[in-house]
């Protein structure tokens, strides 16, 4: 048992696979945002080149911080960004679950914002610890539309919290999205995601003009690529998860691979556009807009899940 | 060795520190990342922070007021870490060398890797210094 | 012409030698009235300062204060001269023009003029500075 | 949240040039700006009263990079003022040209910038794409992107060919259309107007309590223009509006530059249609000027740049000071930087388009000790680090 599950965490969905999709997709991101300000782009393997180049660097450690923190914050996102990995992508390809349900996804994608936030705040820079402080309300206002949007597939599915439960649900009712609340949950869940992987226009905690780096600031070297590896990854865990919830899986067998290739693109290149059409938002503002419109939008789609429509 | 400068010459993270420039080479530097140069291509992009520099675009005569935190800025890279001189100042500093405020003799604020002539060198000229750099790192 | 003086009429006793050009006009001013010139040109005729310029003379450092009248595009510029160079004092002008504070802070920088009441006379451009020269545009002509 | 200062600067990338600005931050709001300039001169004045009028034209270039026509037509009309010296037809439009040229090619700058502070970088790839044929029109007449050695004591040093103008005006006209897209793209986006909309208000007594000159203060409603107030050159041969606004927010001073871009438009292509036909020479060449004084102003794309020079009968001048419209618009900030949050007060600081190499021209005399040893250099700036250290761990 234990050999097919080590195979599923180092390799298929879990760390390899997602590491080298991110890092392409990230590339896809570069270039179409690149396509959109009328510039060439970089080309196909420029992350990789990144990340090896990163590796070769030198690691500066801060005397006035705690440098244990400070190793240790990377690669725990990366373990946390892998174990989700993990998870969502065994319960999408192959339908199997692997110990982890949707409340521990849920938490270690809370998870990860706390670890950025302590990786900002163990040097002891005025500027990384502003950043952290940013990361946490940036955390506090997306999370409560996360929980709503996550919710519904919940609702929909009978009380189910298992991840292939609900997929299998899915497969037997017909997709969550077609429903109403399952596309105003999707909606809501597109902008939640935007916000939890801090791109434009919800950058605030890595706002470069503002704030240097943010959080990352004083990371330099191999620590650094792990972080840029964890941003990267999440360009491949959220549509998945997205997709899972709400489009009905991604079967591996013949036709279903390509619609399964089309949503993850779609869901994507929607991304793309709205980083690339807007600016940044003030803190509070982002806030005021969770609070204030995407909140009530996560509620109604649960109430009306509730009430089976 | 030369597997690591290769992926290095492949992924030039910039970061630009203007020490008493008269601003235009710092407008050229914005200028090649912009669509008519996009160096982007060669995947250099322009970073916020020293910390995850590689290379340390330097413009502007390096004035007393300057040097000091110039010379402690370039001690903050993490190595290996270029120096690019851009444009006439920090080679001979033009116009401004009977200037009160850079006392003779400066050369040794901070040991530069590359000149690139010029007031203000054209981007062509900057993108062609980049490549000789690349060059040089892959041997 | 007599328009120009019109311009001014309100402060007689106080204007002495002055030189008037195409859209310029400078004139004399003793210490003592300068503040009064200055409330008049810039709270009554509604001009602006633009800068302050000072230079070491013959007979003295004279500073000089520009004002530009926008709405007929002329400049007035009122000129004090200071006899003493070993101490040179001054009324600052900071408290009436917010904008002149940068430009006295400078002056006294460089030529060691002490404005009195100015709200923050710091050093402006050598704050900091390592090696801060000490009132450099002096022309080191022994008094 | 003890109150903590948040040093912007000496490099940092919202500035391209190296400026110290201590905001002192009380949790995200601003409660007091301290800029600490200093890091940028070179001290032009004292090196201008070592060179003749025409070497220090080439000088006075190398102030500001990017209003680099600016200081030398101020510093000519100076020069020019001392004896009332007036310069032929066909140089007044190639002067206006040129200075108008550089006003668009500096709003579109300051257009792309002020988009990449506030991370919208599609704005800043936009405006930047369509200044290039802006500087690809100075390359032909001038022969260098910056810096163009244009200016002369009493014309202009190069002719624009009759020949060479019909290829400038088509560059003229795809500008144009593409400055309606960009506009469109800036003024009207909803999430832009809720960002800048009252964003660093500066009033309009603020404005003329501390002077502000250019787009800074006719944003508030001062309506100043040296253009208008006082034309030379072919400025009063042509017709153009002077923009003014009232409100005085970020989002005024991005929709005057955007309509001053327009207005510049129009007055290149009435000097380029009418460098076709005025005939004439470029230079009435100066052999000497007399002892005495000369104010030289010209509206740069911050606002009036002030030259004064004095003479004394010899082609040196005796003194040359120079004040730059950031001197006068930095400053300002400490009045519409207060009390608003963190992310604003630093647009509001570029709203105003510092140019911090203009402010810094003053000058100094190197002191009579010899060559300064470079550890006391290191070690003051160590200390200080560390007083700042205990300020900010206070």
């Amino acid at each position: 048992m234990n050999a097919t599950l080590l195979f599923d965490v180092f390799v298929f969905p879990g760390v390899l696979f997602t590491a080298v999709l991110g890092l392409l997709a990230g590339w896809l991101d570069r270039k179409v945002s690149a396509r959109f300000q009328y510039r060439v782009g970089p080309p196909v393997f420029q992350n990789f080149n990144d990340f090896f180049k990163l590796l070769g660097k030198e690691t500066i450690l801060v005397k006035s911080g705690v440098p244990w923190l400070f190793i240790a914050a990377p690669l725990a996102g990366f373990a946390v960004m892998s174990l989700v990995a993990t998870a969502v992508g065994t319960a999408l390809f192959s339908g199997r679950t692997v110990g982890a349900d949707l409340l521990v996804v849920m938490y270690l994608l809370m998870f990860y914002s706390v670890l950025i936030f302590l990786g900002g705040a163990s040097p002891g820079n005025v500027f990384s610890s502003l950043g952290a402080g940013r990361e946490v309300k940036l955390l506090l206002a997306d999370e409560l539309p996360f929980i709503l949007v996550c919710l519904v597939p919940i609702i929909r599915s009978g009380y189910q919290i298992k991840l292939s439960a609900i997929l299998a649900a899915q497969n037997e009712h017909g997709m969550f999205i077609g429903s109403v609340s399952g596309a105003m949950a999707f909606v809501a869940g597109l902008l939640a995601v935007q916000a939890k992987m801090a791109l434009p226009p919800f950058h605030i905690p890595e706002a470069e003009t503002e704030l240097v780096a943010g959080p990352f600031m004083e990371y330099g070297g191999p620590l650094l690529a792990f972080w840029k590896l964890n941003q990267f990854m999440m360009f491949a865990v959220f549509p998945f998860l997205l997709i899972l919830l709400f489009w009905g899986g991604f079967p591996l067998a013949g036709l279903g691979v390509l619609w399964g290739v089309l949503k993850y693109l779609l869901i994507l290149v929607l991304m793309i556009i709205i980083k690339n059409t807007n600016p940044r938002l003030r803190t509070d503002t982002a806030i005021a807009f969770f609070w204030k419109v995407l909140s009530p939008l996560a509620l109604a789609a649960v109430v009306l899940a509730v009430l089976g429509v | 060795m030369s597997w690591k400068n290769r992926r290095l010459a492949k992924s030039l993270w910039v970061f630009h520190a203007s020490a008493s420039p008269c601003n235009n080479c710092d407008i050229e530097i914005l200028d090649l990342l912009t669509p008519r140069y996009d160096v982007e291509r060669f995947g250099i992009k322009l970073v916020g922070s020293i910390r995850h520099a590689d290379v340390l675009l330097v413009t502007g005569i390096m004035n007393d007021k300057v040097a000091p935190r110039l010379r402690r800025l370039y001690e903050q890279a993490p190595r290996p870490v270029f120096v690019v001189g851009i444009g006439a100042c920090p080679t001979t500093r033009c116009c401004f060398k009977e200037s009160y405020n850079v006392s003779p003799g400066r050369g040794d604020v901070i040991p530069v890797d590359l000149y690139v002539e010029g007031c203000p060198p054209k981007p062509e000229a900057m993108i062609d210094a980049i490549v000789k750099l690349v060059g040089v790192l892959n041997g | 012409m007599a328009e120009r003086n019109h311009f001014l009429d309100g402060l007689e006793g106080k204007i002495g030698r002055t030189a008037a050009k195409k859209g310029r006009l400078y004139f004399e001013v003793a210490v003592k009235d300068l503040h009064d010139v200055v409330r008049h040109l810039f709270l009554g005729q509604g001009c602006r300062l633009s800068t302050a310029s000072a230079m070491e003379m013959r007979r003295g450092l004279e500073v000089l204060y520009h004002f530009s009248h926008d709405a007929t595009g002329r400049y007035y510029c009122p000129r004090v001269v200071l006899t003493d160079l070993e101490d040179p004092k001054m009324p600052s002008i900071a408290p009436i023009i917010k904008g002149a504070e940068w430009i006295e802070r400078e002056i006294s920088e460089l030529f060691g003029i002490v404005f009195e009441g100015h709200p923050w006379p710091e050093r402006l451009l050598t704050r900091d500075h390592p090696h801060p020269p000490d009132r450099p545009l002096r022309l080191r002509r022994k008094p | 949240m003890s109150k903590t200062v948040v040093p912007v600067g000496p490099f940092h990338p919202l500035l391209e040039e190296a400026e110290f600005f201590r905001l002192h931050v009380d949790g995200e709001t601003v409660t007091d700006i301290d800029v600490d300039i200093g890091y940028m001169h070179r001290g032009h004045e004292f090196i201008s009263e070592r060179k003749t009028f025409t070497q220090s034209i080439f000088l006075v270039e190398r102030i500001c990079g990017i209003c680099s026509t600016s200081h030398p037509i101020a510093f000519v009309h100076a020069v020019e003022d001392v004896d009332d010296v007036d310069i032929p037809i066909r140089a007044a439009y190639i002067r206006t040209l040129i200075g108008e040229l550089e006003r668009i090619h500096s709003h579109l700058l300051w257009l792309g910038l002020a988009g990449h502070f506030i991370g919208y970088d599609t704005l800043w790839m936009w405006a930047w794409r369509y200044r290039e044929p802006i500087l690809e029109i100075f390359e032909t007449i001038t022969g260098n992107r910056n810096h163009y050695g244009m200016m002369r004591v009493g014309g202009v040093a190069r002719d624009v060919p009759p020949e060479a103008v019909p290829p400038l005006l088509e560059t003229l006209e795809l500008v144009e259309r593409k400055m309606d897209m960009i506009a469109k793209a800036a003024a009207d986006d909803p999430v832009l107007r809720t960002r800048l909309k009252g964003v660093g208000v500066l009033s309009r007594q603020a404005a003329v309590d501390y002077c502000a000159v250019g787009p800074t203060a006719r944003a508030s409603g001062v309506a100043i223009d040296v253009r208008k107030d006082e034309p030379k050159d072919a400025y009063g041969l042509v017709d153009f509006k002077v923009i003014v606004l009232e409100n005085g927010d970020v989002y005024d001073k991005l929709v005057v530059r955007i309509l001053e871009i327009v207005e510049s438009v129009k007055i290149v292509r009435q000097c380029l249609e009418r460098l076709k036909t005025a005939p004439g020479p470029i230079l009435n060449d100066v052999k000497e000027t007399s002892a005495g004084e000369g104010i030289g102003r010209y509206e740069a794309p911050r606002g009036e740049v002030f030259h004064y020079v004095r003479t004394d009968g010899s082609n040196r001048p005796l003194r040359h000071k120079v004040r730059a419209p950031s001197y006068v618009n930095i400053p300002t900030c400490a009045a519409s930087c207060k009390g608003i949050p963190l992310a604003d007060a630093l647009i509001t600081l570029a709203s105003v388009d510092p140019c911090y190499c203009c402010t810094e021209r003053a000058i100094h005399i190197v002191g009579e000790g010899g060559v300064r040893a470079q550890v006391d250099l290191a070690q003051l700036s160590r200390q200080k680090t560390e007083r700042l250290r205990r300020e900010i761990h206070g």
